[in-house]
C-alpha cells in the first residue's frame, strides 16, 4: 500500500513559493506565462521554471477569473442560476444548462418530456461541435498558424451560433433549458436549418483535415508531445476527450446514459498514445460521432410538449436533500452538486468543473518539454477560465 | 595617402590595446577579446605588408590572413567552449578565482 | 564598375523603356555642376532604392493583411482609402505620434541603436542587388559575399534589441532569433555557392547576365537545373528562416514569448523593426531572384520587351505572395525541430548539392547528366526526409472505437 | 583622411572593448573595432578580406562571445586587476607599444612609394588557394575539424552532465 | 454493492472504523457515508484499492458550511406546580454546534459505477478545522481541496501544497462560509434595489459588531 | 588607391547614410511631435519591464542555460569553411578536377566533423 | 515524403483564397455597418416595456408588481410602485410603476424578467448599437427610455407578439364579459378618465450615440 | 469640416489637410488592440475579428500581444479583484495615446457578478474608459459599433487648445495607481481622482452608506 501511495503523490511537493526568486547558484529562469499572455485562453497563469527552454517546474495559478458564481447561486433562486451557468464554460452554455437542469431534476425528481430530451441532445451535440472546432482552432493558433484554422473553425461556429440564436435568442448565453424541459419550442424551420448545417459540416472537417492532419509540422509538433499515461489520467480525475485520448473508455454519455443517449448509435473514439496529436484527433473524431448523433436525433424528433407541466418557473422549492448530477460536456465531466434546505435558494451549489480538474495533470505533461510545447499541451486541455475559476 | 607606417602604427596600437586587455583584465572572456584584438592586429600587418610589399600579386599576405581567420575561429571556438566549461564547474569567469579554486 | 553605366542610353524604344530610370537620372545629372554630377547620380539611385523599397514595404503590409484576409474568408482592411490602400499611411502616422516608451531598466543607448542598425543593415544589402538592367548601385566584385556579410550584422541588431530591453521574453526571443539565423545562414551560403560555382563570379550583375538567354523557350535560369532547383528550395527555406517568417517565426512566437525581441519597443521604433524585417525579406528574395530566377531577365523569349526592372519586381512580388501564402497556412516549428532541420537536413542537403553542382559541371551535357543530377538530389532528399520523419516517429494513426 | 577615421574607430572600439564594465557593451564595442578594421582592409584594397572579416568576426565570433557572456553569470566584481598588477600591466603595455612604435618609426625604409593597386580578385584568390595553398587548406580543414570536435566534446560533456 | 454493504466491509476491513450512513431526502437517493477523521484516510485508500469497489476516480470534492443551529422544540415535562405534578409545555432550546464538511464523490472508471458519496466533518467551524487530505489517494482532489481550503477554511492535513487557490494570498477570509461579509463597495448604485439596500444596511450593521467575519 | 576605394564604396556609404536617415528621421519627427504636442509621460509602472501584466520578478539579465552555444560553435566553424569555399567556388570553373578534389577533401574533413557531432548527439537539441 | 502534408495544406488555403473571389461561402464577411445579417426572431438584447395605444404612459402594461425586480438574477431592475392607481390596458384600475429603471450596464440579457412577468409587460428588444462614451448617463434607462409601443414588439418578434396579443385579447374579452356582467348587475359607473398623454420622451438620462 | 464634405473630399482623393485632421485620421484608422481577453466577452471579441465580422476592415486586426505596441485595450470580460492590478498595470504600460473600450456588463459595472466578493464593480474605477458597450456579451456588431464610436470620438479630438484630450496635456497623468491586494479587498477600492459619479439620474433611495470610503481595512 505504501508503494501505491508514493506513486500517487503529486510530482512536485513543495509549493512554488520557494522558487519564486531565481536561485543564484542554479541556472534556472523563472517566467510567468500569464495572466496576460496570448495563449493562456484568458487570464490563466502558469509560473514556469525553465532550464534553457526546458520546463522543470510548472505551477498553475488560478483565480484571476473567480467570479463568486457559487456564492451568488446560493443567494438566489434556482431559476436565476441558469443564466449564470451559461457563463461558466462560456463556449458551451447549452451543455452547462443541461448539467444544471439535470441536477435539479434529480434533486426535485422531475421528468423531462421526450421532445425536450431530443432538443437537449441536439443542443448539446451542436455545442460539442462548435467547442471542439474552436478548440482545435485555438490549438493551431498556439502552434503558430496565423489564424487560418481558427478562422475556419469560427466560420463554422458562426453557423451553429446562428442556430442557437434562432432557438434561444442569444449567440452564446443561451439560458435555454429549464427544470423539466426547455424554455421554448423550436421555431419554425429550425430543424431544416439544423439539418442543413449538420449535413454541410463534414465538408469543413475534411477541409480541416487536409489543411492540417498530415501536415509535417503539425505532426512533428504534436506526436509524442505531452504524453498522458492512462493511469495518471485516472488518478488525476481527468475526463473528456483528454481521458479518452489516453485510451480510457469513459464517456458519461455511455456510462450514465443520461437523457436519451442510449437511443443513439455512436461510438467512442479512443487514443493510444495519449499525446497532443491523439487529443487533437480524438476531438476530430468525436465531431464526426456527434454528427452521427445529430443526424439521428434530427430525424427522430417528434412533436410534443417541451416541459414537464409539474415544473414551476416561479416559487420553485425542492424538498430538502442533495443531488449530484453530471453530464459529458465537451470538456469532460461537468457536474453540479446541489443541496436544498427547502427554501427557494439552494443551500449549497457546487460546480464540478472539468477544466479545473483536467489541469491537475498539466505539470506532469509539461515537465521536460519546451516552452513551446507547454503552450500547445495547455491548449489541448481545452480549458475555459470561467469554469476553472468560476 | 596612407603610408605603410600608419598602418603598422595602427596595428601596433591595436596590438597594445589587446595586450593591455589580456594583462589588465581578469575576466576570461575579456582576455579572449584581447587575444582576438591582437590577432586582428597581426592580420592588419599582413594586409599592410601585402599591399605595400614587393610582390602583391603573389597574394601571400591575403592568404595568410584567410588562414589566420580560420585559426582565430578555431581558437575562439575552443576557447569559449572552455570558458563555459570552466564556468559550469567554478561558477565564475574570473581567471584568478578559477586559479584559486583549483583543486 | 559602377552602376551608372549609360551605355545603352542611345538605343531606341524597348531599351528606352527599359532604361527609363537611367535616362531620367542622366538627364537630371547633366543639369548639375560638373563636380557634383557623380555624387548626384549616386544620390538619385540611393533615393530610388530607399524610396522604392520603402514603398514596397508599405504595399506589402497591406497586401499581406488583405491576402491573409482572403485566405481566411474575409476582406481584410478595406476602409481606409481606396480598398484600404491608405492603411499603411494611417499606420505610419499613428506610429509617428505614438509615445515612445523606453523601459527604466533598459540599456537606453543600445535600445535606441538596435532598430537603426537593423534598418541600416537591411538597406545596405540593396547596394548590390540588381533590380534591372544596369540598375545596381555598385557592382561589387564580391557582391554576394557583401550581401552575406552585411546580412550577418542583422543578428547583432536583433541581439542588441533583445538584450537591451532587459526583459526575459525579449532576451529569450533574441537568443532564439540568433540561434535560428546562424543555423540557417550556413545552408543559405552553401546553397548559393552552387550558383557561384556555375558562374565563377560573386558579382550579382555577372550572375544575372549569365542567366540571360533561352534554350528554345526555357530560360537559362539556374532554377531549371536539378542542383539549381534544389538550391533554390533550400535557399528559400533558409531565407524564410533568416527573415523570421512563418513557419520559422519563433523569435516572435506570439503564443510562447509574446512578441519576442522587440517586446518592449513602442512607437516608431517598433515600426522600424517591422520595416527592417520586411526589408530583409525583400532583400533575400531579391538575392534568390538574382541567383536562381534569372534576376531581371524575362521568363519567356517573346517577353523580353518588357522592361527588366518590371520583371524583377514581378518576381519579387511572386515570392512575397508565396511568403504570405505560407504564413497563412503553416503552424510554427518548435525550436529543437528548427535546429534539427537546419543541421540535419538543410546542411547535408546543401553540401550534397555542392557536389551535384560539381558533377553537373564536370559531366558532358546530355540526358545522362540530368539523370545523375536528379538522382543526386532526390535520393538524399528522400533519405534525409525519411530520417527527419522517422526520428520523431511521425506517422498517420488509426484509432479504435469503443461502443 | 578616411584612414584616420577608420583607425580612430578601430582603436576607440578596441579600447572600449577592453575597458567597459559591462561585458555586452564590450562585445558591442569589439564589433565596432572589427567593423573599423574591415573598413581599413577595404581601404587597403583587400575586398575579400574586408567582407570576410565582417562575416566571420562580426557575424560569428562576436555572436559566439555574446552567447558565452549570456551563458555565464558575471558577478559585479569583474573589474580590473589589483592596483599593483594594473600598474605593472600598464607598464608592460607601454613598453611593448613603445618598442613597436620605435621600430616602425625607425625603419624608414618602409616608407617607399605606394605600389599600384594589386589585383586580388576573387578568381585569383580562389586559384591561389586551390593551387598554391592546397596543403595549408587541408591543414586548416583539419584544424577546424579538430576545433569542432574539441569544442563539441567539451560542450557535450556539459550536456551529459546536466541533471 | 450498496451502502450498507460498503459500510460493513469497511468496518470489517479496518478495525476501529465506524462509518455512518447519512440519508438523503431528495428523490435522487444519493445517500452518503460519513467517515470518522481518524480512519478516513485508510478507509479511502481501501475504497480505492478494493477490487470489487475499485473507486479509482474521485470526481468531485467540495466543502459545506453548517452554521450553528438553534432548534427549539416543545416538550412536555412533568413539573411540580404548586405541589401537583402537571404536564407543562416547555420550550427547550438545543444549540447544535456547526461544523464544516468535505464531500467527495467517488466513481469507478474501471467498473463504471458510482457515485459513492463520502463525507468528512470537522469538529467545529472555528478552531478545529482539520481533516485528512485525500490528495495522496486521488490526485484529482488536489486543486479541489485547495479550493475548499481557500473558500471554506478546512485545513487538509497531508495535502502537498495547501495554499489559497482562487483568492490572493493576502486575503484573510473564507468567502464561501455562510457568515462571510462581503467588502462594502457599493458606493455607486444608480438605483439601489431593495435587496441591495438591505444588503448594504445589513453589512453596515454587521461590521460594526466586532466578530462579524468568518474565522 | 583612395579614389578607387571611394569610387567603389561611396555609393554604399551614401546608401548607408540614407538608411540611417530613413530610420532616424521619423524618430526625430516623433520626438519633435512629442515635444510640441504630445508630452511623454514616463512613470514607474509604465516604464517597468513588461511581464504578462505582473510585476517583473528578478532581472532578465541572468545567465541563460541553453544549448544554443553549441550550435554557435558549429556555425563558426562552418562560417569559416564558407570563407574558404567562396574563392573556391569562384575559381571552380577554371580549376582542374584535382584541385576540386582537394576541396572535396577539405569538405570531407568538415563533413566528418559534422557527422561525428551528429552521431554524438551534439546537434540534437536538449 | 516530407512536404506532402504541407503541400496539401497550401492547396487548401489557395482554394480558399481563390474561392473568396467567387464563392460566397468562402467570403463570409458581412460588412457590418452597411450590411446586416437578418436577425433571428428570437434574438434578445435588453428588455423594454410594452405599451398599448398611443400614449406611452397610459398604455404601459406594467403594473409595478415587482416580480421581475425580485427575479432578475443580477438585480438590475429598480421599481417603485405608485401609490395611486390608473386603468391598465384592460381598463382595470391598477398600480403602475412610478419609477422603473433598468441598469443595462448590469443587465445580462437573460430574459428572466420576461418569463416571470405575469402581465406580458416586459419584453426583449433587439437593439444592440448602444455603445456610449457616457458611463453614468447613457446606461441607466428609465421608464421613458424603456417604453416602446406594441407595434415595436410586433416588429421585432412578430410571431411571439401575435401570440401574446391573442392571449391578451382573450383575457380582455373575458374581463369585458365579467365587467359587463358586473355592470349589468350594478348599473354602470362612468369609465375612469385617462390621464393626459405625453409623448414618449427619449431624452432625459438616456442618451446613446 | 463637416462629415458630408469630408466624405466628399475623401472620395475625390483629397484628404484631410490640417495637421489635426491628419493626426486624427491616422490614429483612428490604425487602432491596434491589445491581445487581451478576460472572460466570455473575449470570445465575442475574437468572433469580431473572425471572418464573419472582420474587424480588420477597419485596420484594427493587428492584435499586439505586447502593451507597448497597442493602442486600444478592449476590456472584454469580468475584471476580478485579483486581476484588476494586472489590468491597470497593462494599461499603464501602454504608450499614449491609448484608449479603453469596456466591453460587456462585467467590465462596465461588474455586471451579473456584481453582487459578490471577488468582482470589481467596473474597470472605470481604476482606468479611464472611452467607450462602454452594454450587453452580456455584446454582439460582435456591437463591438464594431463601439469601435466606430471610438473612431468618432478620436475624430472629434482637438490637437491644441484647452479642449485637447488627456494624452496631449502634460498636467494629466498617463498612468494610474495600481491597487494592491488587501486582507479583505483591493486597496484602494477605487481611485477617487479618476472615479466620481457624474450621474444626473438622481437616485430616489440613496445608499445608507453614502459614498464615503469603505469602512473596512
Ligand atoms: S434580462 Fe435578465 S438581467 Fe436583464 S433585466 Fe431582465 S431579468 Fe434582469
Ligand atoms: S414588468 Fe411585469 S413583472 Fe415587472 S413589475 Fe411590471 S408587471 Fe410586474
Ligand atoms: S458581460 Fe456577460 S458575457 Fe461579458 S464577461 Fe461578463 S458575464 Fe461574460
Amino acid at each position: 500500500m505504501s508503494t501505491s501511495m508514493e506513486a500517487s503523490t503529486p510530482a512536485a511537493h513543495q509549493g512554488f513559493a520557494d522558487a519564486t526568486m531565481i536561485d543564484h547558484e542554479s541556472d534556472l529562469l523563472q517566467i510567468s506565462l500569464g495572466p496576460h499572455h496570448p495563449s493562456t485562453h484568458g487570464v490563466f497563469r502558469m509560473d514556469v521554471v525553465l532550464d534553457g527552454e526546458r520546463v522543470v517546474k510548472l505551477k498553475p495559478v488560478f483565480g484571476y477569473l473567480h467570479r463568486n458564481h457559487e456564492k451568488i447561486a446560493e443567494s438566489t433562486t434556482y431559476l436565476a442560476s441558469i443564466p449564470y451557468t451559461d457563463r461558466l464554460d462560456y463556449m458551451c452554455s447549452l451543455s452547462n444548462n443541461w448539467a444544471y437542469a439535470l441536477s435539479v431534476e434529480k434533486l426535485a425528481g422531475l421528468q423531462v418530456p421526450e421532445r425536450a430530451e431530443y432538443i437537449r441532445v441536439i443542443a448539446a451535440e451542436l455545442t460539442r461541435l462548435q467547442n471542439h472546432a474552436s478548440t482545435i482552432g485555438f490549438l493551431m493558433q498556439e502552434m503558430g498558424a496565423s489564424g487560418t484554422p481558427l478562422m475556419y473553425a469560427f466560420r463554422e461556429r458562426e453557423k451553429i451560433l446562428d442556430l442557437f440564436e434562432a432557438l434561444t435568442g442569444s449567440r452564446m448565453m443561451c439560458n435555454y433549458m429549464r427544470f423539466g424541459g426547455c424554455r421554448v419550442d423550436l421555431p419554425a424551420g429550425w430543424l431544416d436549418q439544423a439539418r442543413k448545417t449538420v449535413d454541410e459540416y463534414p465538408r469543413f472537417l475534411d477541409e480541416f483535415e487536409s489543411l492540417l492532419a498530415s501536415n509535417e509540422i503539425l505532426l512533428a509538433r504534436t506526436q509524442g508531445v505531452g504524453v498522458l499515461p492512462p493511469k495518471l489520467a485516472i488518478q488525476g480525475g481527468v475526463t473528456g476527450p483528454i481521458l479518452r485520448a489516453s485510451g480510457v473508455n469513459y464517456d458519461i454519455r455511455k456510462v450514465d446514459r443520461y437523457g436519451i443517449y442510449e437511443r443513439f448509435d455512436f461510438k467512442v473514439p479512443l487514443g493510444e498514445h495519449g499525446d497532443v496529436y491523439d487529443r487533437y484527433m480524438i476531438r476530430m473524431l468525436e465531431m464526426r460521432e456527434s454528427l452521427k448523433i445529430l443526424d439521428q436525433a434530427l430525424h427522430q424528433i417528434t412533436p410534443g410538449p417541451i416541459i414537464d407541466p409539474k415544473a414551476k418557473i416561479r416559487g420553485f422549492r425542492p424538498k430538502p436533500g442533495e443531488a449530484y448530477g453530471r453530464i459529458e460536456s465537451p470538456k469532460g465531466e461537468l457536474g453540479f452538486y446541489l443541496i436544498s434546505d427547502g427554501t427557494p435558494n439552494p443551500y449549497r451549489y457546487r460546480v464540478r468543473p472539468p477544466s479545473l480538474i483536467n489541469l491537475t495533470v498539466l505539470e506532469d505533461m509539461c515537465l521536460g518539454s519546451s516552452l513551446a510545447d507547454t503552450v500547445v499541451i495547455f491548449g489541448t486541455i481545452d480549458i475555459v477560465l470561467g469554469e476553472v475559476d468560476r | 595617402m596612407t603610408p605603410l607606417s600608419s598602418c603598422l602604427m595602427l596595428s601596433a596600437l591595436l596590438f597594445s590595446v589587446g595586450f593591455a586587455g589580456v594583462l589588465m583584465r581578469r575576466n576570461a572572456i575579456l582576455i579572449l577579446i584581447g587575444i582576438e584584438l591582437m590577432l586582428n592586429a597581426a592580420n592588419l600587418n599582413f594586409i599592410a605588408f601585402w599591399r605595400y610589399g614587393s610582390a602583391p600579386e603573389a597574394l601571400t599576405g591575403v592568404m595568410f590572413v584567410i588562414f589566420s581567420i580560420g585559426v582565430a575561429a578555431a581558437e575562439a571556438a575552443v576557447g569559449l567552449a572552455l570558458i563555459i566549461s570552466i564556468y559550469r564547474h567554478r561558477k565564475t569567469t574570473q581567471i584568478d578565482r578559477i586559479n584559486s579554486m583549483r583543486g | 564598375m559602377t552602376a551608372l553605366a549609360y551605355n545603352s542610353l542611345h538605343h531606341a524604344s524597348p531599351q528606352a523603356a527599359d532604361q527609363i530610370f537611367l535616362i531620367v537620372q542622366h538627364w537630371i545629372v547633366s543639369h548639375a555642376p560638373a563636380g557634383l554630377q557623380s555624387l548626384l547620380a549616386i544620390l538619385l539611385s540611393v533615393v530610388a532604392i530607399v524610396g522604392g523599397f520603402g514603398l514596397l514595404f508599405a504595399i506589402t503590409t497591406i497586401l499581406e493583411r488583405k491576402g491573409l484576409g482572403r485566405i481566411q474568408n474575409r476582406y481584410g482592411p478595406n476602409r481606409v482609402g481606396f480598398f484600404g490602400s491608405l492603411q499603411p499611411i494611417a499606420d505610419a502616422i499613428k506610429s509617428l505620434t505614438k509615445e515612445d516608451i523606453v523601459p527604466q531598466t533598459a540599456d537606453k543607448l543600445v535600445h535606441l541603436l538596435a532598430p537603426i542598425l537593423l534598418v541600416l543593415a537591411a538597406f545596405s544589402v540593396y547596394a548590390v542587388l540588381p533590380v534591372g538592367r544596369n540598375m545596381v548601385l555598385v557592382n561589387l566584385d564580391a557582391g554576394v559575399l557583401f550581401f552575406f556579410a552585411i546580412g550577418s550584422v542583422t543578428e547583432v541588431a536583433v541581439f542588441m534589441a533583445g538584450w537591451s530591453s532587459r526583459n526575459k521574453y525579449s532576451l529569450l526571443g533574441a537568443m532564439r532569433a540568433i540561434a535560428q539565423m546562424i543555423s540557417y545562414e550556413v545552408p543559405l551560403i552553401l546553397s548559393s555557392l552552387t550558383v557561384i560555382m556555375a558562374t565563377g563570379s560573386l558579382s550579382t550583375v555577372t550572375i544575372v547576365e549569365k542567366q540571360a538567354g533561352f534554350s528554345r523557350i526555357l530560360p537559362h535560369w539556374f532554377l531549371f537545373t536539378p542542383w539549381g532547383f534544389a538550391g533554390f528550395v533550400l535557399f528559400m527555406i533558409a531565407a524564410t528562416a533568416e527573415s523570421n517568417r512563418s513557419p520559422f517565426d519563433l523569435p516572435e512566437g506570439e503564443s510562447e514569448i509574446i512578441a519576442g525581441y522587440y517586446i518592449e519597443y513602442s512607437g516608431f521604433k517598433f515600426a522600424l523593426f517591422f520595416l527592417g524585417e520586411y526589408l530583409g525579406m525583400f532583400a533575400i528574395s531579391g538575392l534568390a531572384i538574382t541567383l536562381f530566377l534569372g534576376g531581371w531577365n524575362a521568363p519567356l523569349p517573346f517577353l523580353t520587351w518588357v522592361p527588366s526592372y518590371l520583371w524583377f519586381f514581378a518576381k519579387l512580388l511572386t515570392l512575397i505572395v508565396a511568403f504570405i501564402w505560407v504564413r497563412g497556412t503553416l503552424p510554427r516549428l518548435r525550436m529543437d525541430q528548427l535546429m534539427n532541420f537546419a543541421w540535419k537536413f538543410m546542411l547535408p542537403m546543401a553540401l550534397l548539392n555542392l557536389i551535384t553542382a560539381a558533377v553537373w559541371h564536370f559531366m558532358p551535357s546530355g540526358p545522362v547528366r540530368w539523370l545523375v543530377s536528379i538522382v543526386l538530389v532526390v535520393v538524399p532528399y528522400t533519405l534525409l526526409g525519411r530520417n527527419q520523419m522517422h526520428k520523431s516517429h511521425l506517422e498517420k494513426r488509426v484509432y479504435r472505437f469503443a461502443e | 583622411m578616411l584612414f584616420t577615421i577608420f583607425a580612430a574607430l578601430t582603436i576607440a572600439g578596441a579600447v572600449a572593448a577592453i575597458s567597459l564594465r559591462n561585458l555586452v557593451h564590450s562585445v558591442l564595442s569589439l564589433i565596432l573595432a572589427f567593423a573599423g578594421l574591415a573598413a581599413v582592409y577595404l581601404l587597403l584594397g583587400a575586398q575579400f578580406i574586408g567582407f570576410a572579416q565582417i562575416l566571420v568576426y562580426v557575424g560569428a565570433v562576436a555572436i559566439l562571445i555574446v552567447f558565452t557572456i549570456l551563458l555565464t553569470r558575471n558577478d559585479g566584481t569583474f573589474g580590473t586587476s589589483s592596483q599593483a598588477s594594473w600598474n605593472l600591466g600598464a607598464l608592460i603595455v607601454i613598453a611593448v607599444f613603445g618598442t613597436l612604435a620605435w621600430t616602425i618609426h625607425s625603419s624608414a625604409a618602409l616608407q617607399h612609394a605606394l605600389p599600384p593597386q594589386p589585383e586580388a580578385t576573387m578568381q585569383q584568390i580562389g586559384t591561389a588557394l586551390m593551387v598554391r595553398f592546397a596543403l595549408p587548406l587541408e591543414v586548416i580543414g583539419l584544424l577546424l575539424t579538430a576545433a569542432l570536435i574539441g569544442a563539441a566534446t567539451i560542450a557535450l560533456h556539459e550536456k551529459q552532465e546536466r541533471p | 454493492m450498496n451502502l450498507e454493504e460498503i459500510k460493513s466491509t469497511l468496518e470489517a476491513a479496518i478495525p476501529g472504523c465506524s462509518p455512518q450512513i447519512v440519508t438523503n431526502g431528495s428523490p435522487s437517493g444519493q445517500h452518503s457515508l460519513l467517515l470518522d477523521r481518524e480512519h478516513a484516510f485508510v478507509a479511502a485508500m481501501f475504497l480505492r484499492d478494493d477490487p470489487t469497489l475499485c473507486l479509482d476516480y474521485c470526481s468531485n470534492v467540495t466543502g459545506l458550511d453548517w452554521l450553528d443551529t438553534e432548534t427549539s422544540e416543545k416538550v412536555k415535562v412533568t413539573q411540580l406546580v404548586d405541589g401537583v405534578e402537571k404536564e407543562v409545555d416547555e420550550v427547550r432550546k438545543t444549540r447544535t454546534p456547526g461544523y464544516l464538511e468535505a464531500v467527495y464523490h467517488l466513481y469507478s472508471m474501471q467498473k463504471k459505477h458510482g457515485p459513492l458519496v463520502v463525507r468528512l466533518r470537522t469538529e467545529n467551524r472555528t478552531d478545529s478545522v482539520h481533516l485528512p487530505s485525500f490528495t495522496p489517494i486521488w490526485r484529482s482532489a488536489e486543486f479541489q481541496e485547495r479550493e475548499v481550503f481557500d473558500l471554506f477554511g478546512i485545513i487538509f492535513d497531508g495535502h502537498p501544497d495547501l495554499r489559497r487557490i482562487l483568492m490572493w494570498d493576502e486575503f484573510e477570509d473564507h468567502p464561501m462560509r455562510k457568515d462571510y461579509v462581503e467588502p462594502d463597495d457599493y458606493e455607486y448604485e444608480p438605483t439601489p434595489h431593495d435587496a441591495v439596500l438591505k444588503k448594504a444596511l445589513e453589512h453596515r450593521n454587521r461590521i460594526s459588531t466586532p466578530d462579524g467575519q468568518g474565522a | 588607391m583612395n579614389s578607387l576605394f571611394i569610387d567603389t564604396y561611396r555609393p554604399i556609404a551614401i546608401l548607408m547614410i540614407a538608411a540611417v536617415g530613413f530610420a532616424v528621421t521619423p524618430l526625430l519627427l516623433a520626438w519633435l511631435w512629442s515635444k510640441k504636442f504630445s508630452p511623454r509621460k514616463p512613470g514607474a509602472v509604465k516604464n517597468a519591464t513588461y511581464e504578462c501584466g505582473l510585476e517583473s520578478k528578478g532581472d532578465a539579465w541572468v545567465q541563460f542555460r541553453s544549448e544554443y552555444y553549441i550550435y554557435a560553435i558549429v556555425f563558426l566553424v562552418f562560417d569559416v569553411e564558407a570563407i574558404f569555399l567562396l574563392p573556391f567556388a569562384v575559381a571552380f570553373s577554371s580549376l582542374t578536377v584535382g584541385a576540386s578534389l582537394a576541396m572535396l577533401v577539405f569538405l570531407m574533413l568538415l563533413v566528418e566533423g559534422l557527422i561525428w557531432a551528429w552521431q554524438k548527439g551534439v546537434l540534437t537539441w536538449a | 515524403m516530407l512536404g506532402e502534408g504541407i503541400a496539401k495544406g497550401l492547396i487548401e488555403t489557395a482554394r480558399n483564397f481563390l474561392g473568396s473571389y467567387v464563392n460566397k461561402d468562402r467570403l463570409t464577411t458581412v460588412q457590418y455597418p452597411e450590411q446586416r445579417l437578418p436577425q433571428a426572431e428570437a434574438t434578445r438584447d435588453f428588455p423594454f416595456l410594452v405599451y398599448d395605444g398611443e400614449d406611452w404612459q397610459a398604455g404601459l402594461r406594467c403594473v409595478g408588481c415587482q416580480i421581475c425586480e425580485k427575479e432578475c438574477p443580477p438585480k438590475c431592475i429598480f421599481i417603485e410602485k405608485s401609490t395611486d392607481k390608473k386603468p391598465d390596458a384592460v381598463g382595470k384600475p391598477q398600480f403602475y410603476p412610478a419609477v422603473f429603471n433598468i441598469d443595462i450596464s448590469v443587465c445580462m440579457s437573460c430574459q428572466i424578467c420576461v418569463e416571470v412577468c405575469p402581465f406580458d409587460a416586459i419584453k426583449m428588444d433587439t437593439a444592440f448599437e448602444l455603445s456610449t462614451v457616457d458611463r453614468f448617463g447613457g446606461l441607466l434607462w428609465d421608464k421613458a427610455r424603456l417604453a416602446k409601443p406594441n407595434q415595436h414588439y410586433h416588429h421585432v418578434h412578430p410571431t411571439e407578439a401575435a401570440e401574446v396579443d391573442g392571449r391578451l385579447a382573450e383575457e380582455r374579452a373575458k374581463a369585458d364579459a365579467k365587467a359587463k356582467a358586473a355592470a349589468e348587475a350594478k348599473t354602470s359607473a362612468p369609465p375612469p378618465a385617462a390621464p393626459p398623454a405625453a409623448p414618449p420622451a427619449n431624452s432625459g438620462v438616456s442618451s446613446t450615440s | 469640416m463637416d462629415q458630408q464634405l469630408k466624405i466628399e473630399l475623401s472620395q475625390q482623393g483629397i484628404f484631410a489637410t490640417t495637421m489635426e485632421e491628419l493626426y486624427n485620421w491616422g490614429r483612428k484608422n490604425s487602432v491596434w488592440p491589445l491581445t487581451f481577453g478576460l472572460a466570455c466577452c473575449a470570445i465575442e471579441m475574437i468572433a469580431t475579428t473572425m471572418a464573419r465580422y472582420d474587424l480588420a476592415r477597419f485596420g484594427a486586426e493587428v492584435f499586439r500581444p505586447s502593451p507597448r505596441q497597442a493602442d486600444l485595450m478592449i476590456v472584454a470580460g469580468t475584471v476580478t479583484k485579483k486581476m484588476a492590478p494586472q489590468v491597470v498595470r497593462l494599461y499603464n504600460q501602454m504608450p499614449e495615446p491609448k484608449y479603453v473600450i469596456a466591453m460587456g456588463a462585467c467590465a462596465i459595472s461588474g455586471g451579473p457578478f456584481k453582487q459578490g466578493y471577488s468582482v470589481l464593480k467596473g474597470i472605470d474605477r481604476y482606468i479611464p474608459v472611452d467607450v462602454h458597450i452594454p450587453g452580456c456579451p455584446p454582439r460582435p456588431e456591437a463591438l464594431i459599433d463601439a469601435f466606430i464610436t471610438l473612431q468618432k470620438k478620436i475624430d472629434a479630438q482637438a490637437l491644441t487648445g484647452e479642449a485637447r484630450p488627456r494624452h496631449l496635456r502634460d498636467d494629466t497623468p498617463s498612468e494610474f495607481p495600481v491597487p494592491t491586494y488587501g486582507a479583505h479587498d483591493l486597496q484602494p477600492a477605487k481611485n477617487p481622482t479618476l472615479w466620481h459619479i457624474t450621474t444626473n439620474a438622481t437616485s430616489p433611495k440613496p445608499l445608507p452608506t453614502g459614498t464615503d470610503e469603505s469602512g473596512r481595512d
